[in-house]
């Protein structure tokens, strides 16, 4: 088996590396970089625990090959802080208490992110169909609902 | 122990205020390692071999084609491990369910495991172990399991609690039974009697971490495991007795854990990534996959039960009685006996009987899911109750308030009642605004009622005052849902500090005394007892230390607010040291400052919750769709207000999918269909409205500050408020859980004839 | 196993026809990692068409619109035109999967799929829509309903890569719609669904009519009595009802761990009732 | 005395009774005489009983007085979730 060879972006940073052919996206991510923020609950696409960004397109990055990031731009949870300073997302996520066991968080941030990117004044109707391949089982979503809310309200605002 | 675990009232400071947790910041930046974040030097991938079959007898394993792969390390089986066939019968049955020794009993019964160098050799290696299985005759279902001519699971079962030892073996291990009174009499003096009978398919805790360790054997026999766990002192004393090694030797820390919901109190795997760590000498990583998951940790039990509740004209009910059968998996379990002492526990009842059997399946062996065995009894009791409430004409809400357990009751399961909150929930929900909220056409309201125990248990903290003035807290029941906030908030209410003055971490095995798992709603009762006292004990220190650096007597200084204050008009000079003031001279007081706390958290108080729900269904398609839900439950004192929500709107959710889709779907040739996200139905975000939650506070006698478990009693409701409110808006009584579109369907023609 | 991007749908071609062991066609990945990772195919070369020009645009052209193989499901609800010529069509695409799977899948990928359930398809039928096949023997434009052979296999022959899907420029007074039944709000595989697609005239008559069912039967259901029970009538009760009536009758369902054969035949009628309705306003109906 | 009730399973290996007397002063003394009196009792102390008096359940705390008077209840051990 050959590896492939890829160069790509992963927030922000150009990046380099070896992947077999099959090897998913994610297990790159997790296994071959230490970026294990994005989380694999079920490896087919029906939990968005390793919700990334690729190339501006919410993705699940347990249905992207490593070969494919060739050339493309990776946004993962690890690049949303700046600094010192957390993304209004993350920052809401705490003030709520939107995270029990907080596994599927890294997840749910991405995908807020993509939301408020493409729809900065949702409806909770739009930010649960939004939000809705994006398992949580320990909140209900309740809490995770608001704290979009609240974080687009400042968002619009800033 | 002379600590007083007494509820004595008292002003807060801290507790009851909303804090962010002192591990959220790593949770939304991804820092926060969970159980398949870690790794180990040399580390190797395990796997796991599965049965394909229901049921069947291994004759032949035959690994050497795998073990002569490139890259494979070590390939085992059963027999690589202790054989316990003769000796303690519950840690046979662990260690069988981890790897099967004579008999694969389940699909997805693990039958071999290998560990290579990566997940591509590991998976070429389980398709080179060819396996010689006998196939048997199989039985999934719980109430063909009891039918004599069914296939036996165990024949070295004789049911147990019969007047009569049985002289045949029985796929039924246990029958038990509770009670009062005598039913047949208070039948005869009922004006109306409602009979039904109730299924309730299997469901799973749904956690969306999957198992996962790391193992590491050396060869001085000491070994560490990492785990995401509810309880690693469990893990660690369960892995040592099967592996034989030195409990003190296996150093087990918990990771973050991403979800349990009970699932996560019971070894699967990490003896199995023990095992193959000490056979290839070097550490292992073993992450199940989500079809693993499913097939191969423990889901609920399927259940099959009948009630029969008679009452009054006035609405006193005479008689209740139940009958309850629980599937187990192929092991012993006792989940019948719980759902035999929970099911009528909410009412005050003169002659009640239950009976709970204990079936064997082949299926994978049940494990606790929040208030285990709870929700089913209270689906098919509080289904009846409504029922017998609608014939005798009475509001649900009244019949039950007329009939609610209160203190003084004998409980359904025996002893009398201390206070409790089953009576204040439905007067919330009766005055509440949701019960008086408009409803449109098809849709329809339901109310129902829930109780569960909760429990104390062993519990050992540790909290250390830096010679800086900050404490660190390190406690050793792992945090599930917020606990070390909560936790963190009752020593800053203890000691007199700010919050942030604090940090609180979960501690390994080695690093603190035994620890209970976090389950029976425990983590927040006990460790904050242990937490209390641990830090009164350090307070005690602190006493001492600043009548040195006064140089008077330790009995003239009290503690008020986070500082020693010399007490009486001689001292008025001395003013006050605070506790960094302290601190910061401990070196020359006599050394570090800490308090410490071991002790058995008993007492819990007994929690009850009533939920409202209200429902539309599609009357063309049995499409059913919450509305709205509210939750009013009883927490004692909650701690951290904001994770005491979570937790209720949490359970509520998880009853909400138990309700309508969540099913273990096994086919006729006994393999589960369903193993995976997409067909396993847990809610997603748009399924659910905003779960609106109410917050009693009736305090536990038995605790410091009242507190009361809260984790799990949330979703013993769901089920029987979503089946009434289902009932009220499509016109038909759904007895069978869940209520599928197809179920729900089918309902509606059946009524329409 | 080798990963290969080749650069024209000429070389695509030629190295699946040259391909000694399996080989598949990498689009979207929805479908074709959630197999690997199941163990259920083990490709030798995996044949990523992302690269080929064009395959990932939509054209619009005097004919209609040329949907790339590679195209997003999640691009095509970005289409304003295409959104609005086959709104049933395009809500039928956005049902695939999540937002995170919207963002790869692609309705080629799910037609080749070739599940029953699969959800543009009952619309792409309705639609009438065309694939273009490019194979080593040359170019064929085909009709959607005869790819997809039965759950899990299609008529391509090795070495044959669909390039696009073609859909028809609209008449006036057109609508289509699409509907699936699932337990869940989201995330599901339809338990049956129905597509349909009208043509009115001035009066709002029916003209022409396409109606399908999916998970209905084998592969997606093309239900010509059903169509025939609404042209030449405007769609009042009675066509209503017979339309349900049909679609029932039309299945050919089979009970598994989604739904039952019951469930199934009456949902269709519901569903093929409730889509028609809406092709039907927006057609211009009333 | 105590009067100590017991649960079915508990009743039966009692030979039906449901209530039993003890002289017991703690949980540990109560288990230590019932083991005693019944030794059918002594796996079932092994694998755990629960102790409810006056309501309030008692699972490990062995060193528990029982008041006089107290309404002593056993009940099976349980898992939690």
């Amino acid at each position: 088996m050959a590896g492939v060879a890829v160069s790509t972006v992963i927030n922000g940073d150009a990046v380099e590396y070896l992947c077999q052919p099959d090897e998913p996206l994610l297990d790159v991510l997790r296994d071959r970089l230490g970026l294990t923020g994005a989380k694999e609950g079920c490896g087919t696409g029906d939990c968005g625990a390793c919700s990334i960004i690729l190339d501006d397109r919410l993705v699940c990055s347990c249905l992207v090959l490593g070969a494919e990031a060739e050339g493309r731009r990776i946004e993962t949870v690890e690049g949303m802080a700046h600094g010192e300073k957390l993304h209004t997302l993350q920052q809401k996520f705490l003030e709520h208490a939107a995270l029990q066991c907080g596994i599927c968080t890294p997840g749910f941030l991405i995908a807020a992110k993509d939301l408020l990117a493409k729809n900065p004044d949702p409806t909770e109707e739009e930010i649960r169909f939004g939000l809705a391949g994006n398992l949580c089982r320990c909140t209900g979503y309740d809490k995770i609902v608001r704290a979009v809310q609240d974080a687009a309200q400042v968002m619009k605002g800033a | 122990m002379n600590f007083d675990p007494r509820y004595s009232g008292r002003n807060f400071s801290s507790v009851g205020t909303r804090p962010i947790r002192p591990d959220g910041v790593d949770k939304v930046t991804g820092r926060a390692r969970y159980g398949a974040d870690f790794n180990m030097a040399g580390q190797l991938v395990g796997r796991v071999l599965r049965s394909p079959h229901a049921h069947a007898l291994i004759r032949k394993i035959d690994t050497s084609k795998a073990e002569k792969l490139a890259g494979v390390k070590a390939v085992i089986t059963a027999k690589d491990l202790p054989d316990l066939t003769n000796g303690d019968a519950g840690m046979y049955d662990i260690l069988d369910n981890c790897m099967a020794r004579t008999k694969a009993l389940y699909d997805g019964h693990a039958v071999a495991a290998v560990a290579a160098i990566d997940a591509r050799t590991a998976r070429q290696a389980l398709k080179l172990i060819e396996i010689d299985y006998e196939v048997l005759a199989h039985v999934t279902d719980v109430d063909e399991a009891m039918q004599h001519h069914a296939p036996l699971i165990n024949d070295a079962i004789f049911t147990e609690g019969l007047e009569e030892k049985p002289v045949k073996p029985s796929n039924v291990t246990k029958r038990s039974q509770f009670g009062h009174g005598d039913v047949h009499q208070g039948f005869g003096a009922a004006d109306f009697i409602v009979e039904r009978s109730f299924k309730t398919e299997q469901t799973h805790q749904g956690y969306i971490e999957p198992h996962a360790c790391v193992a590491s054997v050396n060869l001085d026999g000491t070994a560490e495991l990492w785990v995401c766990t509810q309880g690693h002192f469990v893990y660690r004393q369960h892995c040592a007795q099967l592996l034989g090694l030195e409990a003190s030797k296996l150093r087990v820390t918990s990771s973050e854990i991403g979800g349990g919901f009970g699932g996560k109190t019971h070894v699967w795997a990490e003896p199995v990534a023990l095992a193959l760590s000490r056979k290839a000498g070097r550490p292992v990583k073993l992450v199940m996959t989500r079809d693993e998951v499913f097939r191969a940790s423990g889901p609920t039990s399927a259940t099959s039960i009948d009630v029969k509740i008679g009452a009054r004209k006035d609405g006193t009910i005479t008689a209740a009685e139940a009958t309850l059968r629980y599937s187990a998996g192929p092991y012993a379990g006792s989940w019948a006996e719980i759902g035999a002492m929970t099911a009528f526990a909410c009412y005050r009842l003169d002659n009640v009987k239950t009976v709970g059997f204990e079936v064997l399946v082949n299926r994978p062996k049940t494990a606790a899911y929040r208030a285990p065995s709870a929700p089913m009894a209270a689906f098919a009791v509080e289904s009846a109750v409504d029922e017998l409430a609608k014939e005798i004409g009475i509001d649900p809400v009244e019949f039950r308030i007329k009939n609610a357990a209160q203190e003084g009751t004998r409980s359904s399961y025996g002893p009398v009642y201390g206070p409790i909150g089953i009576g204040p929930t439905l007067e919330a929900v009766k005055a509440h605004p949701h019960m008086k909220a408009p409803l449109k056409q098809n849709q329809g309201r339901g109310m129902a009622c829930g109780f569960w125990f909760n429990f104390g248990g062993q519990t050992c903290v540790d909290l250390n005052i830096g010679m800086d003035g900050s404490v660190s807290l390190a406690v050793g029941t792992v945090d599930v849902g917020g606990s070390r906030a909560s936790l963190s908030l009752v020593a800053a209410e203890e000691l007199g500090i700010d919050y942030a003055q604090l940090k609180a971490v979960v501690a390994d095995t080695s690093s603190l005394g035994y620890n209970d798992m976090t389950d029976g709603s425990r983590g927040t009762f006990s460790s904050s007892m242990a937490t209390i006292s641990a830090a009164r004990n350090a307070i005690k220190i602190l006493r001492d230390r600043a009548a040195q650096m006064w140089d008077i007597p330790v009995d003239d200084v009290v503690w008020e607010q986070g500082h020693a204050v010399a007490k009486g008009d001689k001292y008025g000079n001395l003013g006050k040291l605070s506790l960094r003031d302290i601190a910061a001279k401990s070196g020359t007081t006599g050394g570090p400052i800490a308090g410490h706390s071991e002790l058995v958290a008993d007492g819990a108080g007994v929690s009850f919750a009533t939920h409202i729900c209200d429902v539309e269904v599609d009357p063309e398609t049995g499409a059913t769709r919450v509305i709205r839900y509210t939750v009013v439950q009883d927490a004692g004192k909650a701690v951290h207000p904001t994770y005491v929500e979570g937790q209720y709107q949490g359970g509520a959710a998880q009853g909400i999918g138990w309700a309508l889709n969540e099913e273990y779907i096994y086919g006729k040739d006994g393999r589960l269909q369903n193993a995976g996200f997409l067909d396993y139905r847990i809610p997603v975000c748009s399924d659910l409205p905003m779960i609106d939650t109410q917050i009693l506070e009736i305090p536990n006698p038995n605790h410091p500050y009242g507190v009361r478990g809260v984790g799990e009693t949330s979703i013993v409701p769901p089920l029987a408020a979503i089946a009434n409110a289902v009932s009220n808006a499509a016109g038909v009584r759904m007895t069978h859980i869940p209520m599928s579109p197809p179920r729900i369907l089918a309902a509606i023609e059946a009524e329409r004839g | 196993m080798r990963y290969i991007r080749p650069l024209s749908i000429e070389d695509a071609v030629g190295q699946l026809a040259r391909a000694v062991g399996p080989a598949a066609i990498l689009a979207g990945g929805s479908d074709l990692l959630v197999r690997m990772k199941g163990g259920f195919v083990e490709p030798e070369l995996i044949v990523d068409i992302k690269g080929i020009a064009g395959l990932s645009e939509i054209r619009e052209t005097a004919e209609g619109f040329s949907i790339g193989a590679a195209v997003p499901c999640a691009v095509l609800g970005e289409n304003a035109a295409l959104k609005k010529a086959w709104p049933g069509v395009v809500e039928a695409a956005k049902l695939i999967g999540s937002k995170q799977v919207q963002g790869r899948c692609t309705i080629t990928g799910n037609l080749c799929n070739a599940s029953p359930a699969a959800d543009s398809v009952p619309a792409l039928v309705a639609a009438g829509a065309k694939a273009v096949v490019v194979g080593p023997s040359g170019t064929r434009t085909v009709a959607v309903e005869i790819v997809p052979t039965g759950p899990g296999k299609t008529s391509l022959a090795k070495g044959e890569i669909i390039e696009a899907i073609l859909l028809g420029k609209r008449a006036a007074h057109s609508g289509d719609a699409y509907l699936r039944f699932i337990p869940r709000t989201e995330m599901d595989i339809a338990v049956v669904s129905a597509g349909v697609n009208l043509t009115l005239d001035e009066q709002g008559v029916v003209k022409a009519a396409r109606v399908a069912l999916g998970a209905a039967a084998p592969t997606v259901l093309l239900v010509e009595e059903a169509a025939e029970a609404l042209i030449g009538r405007k769609l009042d009760e009675a066509a209503l009802e017979r339309l349900a009536r049909i679609c029932s009758g039309a299945c050919r369902p089979i009970d598994d761990k989604r739904g039952t054969i019951e469930f199934r035949r009456k949902v269709a009628g519901v569903l093929a009732r409730r889509a028609a309705t809406t092709a039907y306003a927006r057609a211009g109906g009333k | 005395m105590v009067e100590v009730t017991l649960w079915g399973a508990l009743s039966q290996l009692a030979g039906g009774q449901s209530k039993v007397e003890v002289e017991a002063k703690d949980i540990r003394e109560l288990f230590r005489k019932l083991a005693e009196q019944y030794p059918a009792f002594e796996p079932w102390i092994d694998k755990g009983i629960a102790v409810a008096i006056d309501g309030v359940i008692y699972r490990d705390t062995w060193g528990k007085t029982l008041p006089l008077g107290a309404e002593v209840f056993l009940l099976p051990r349980l898992a939690g979730g």
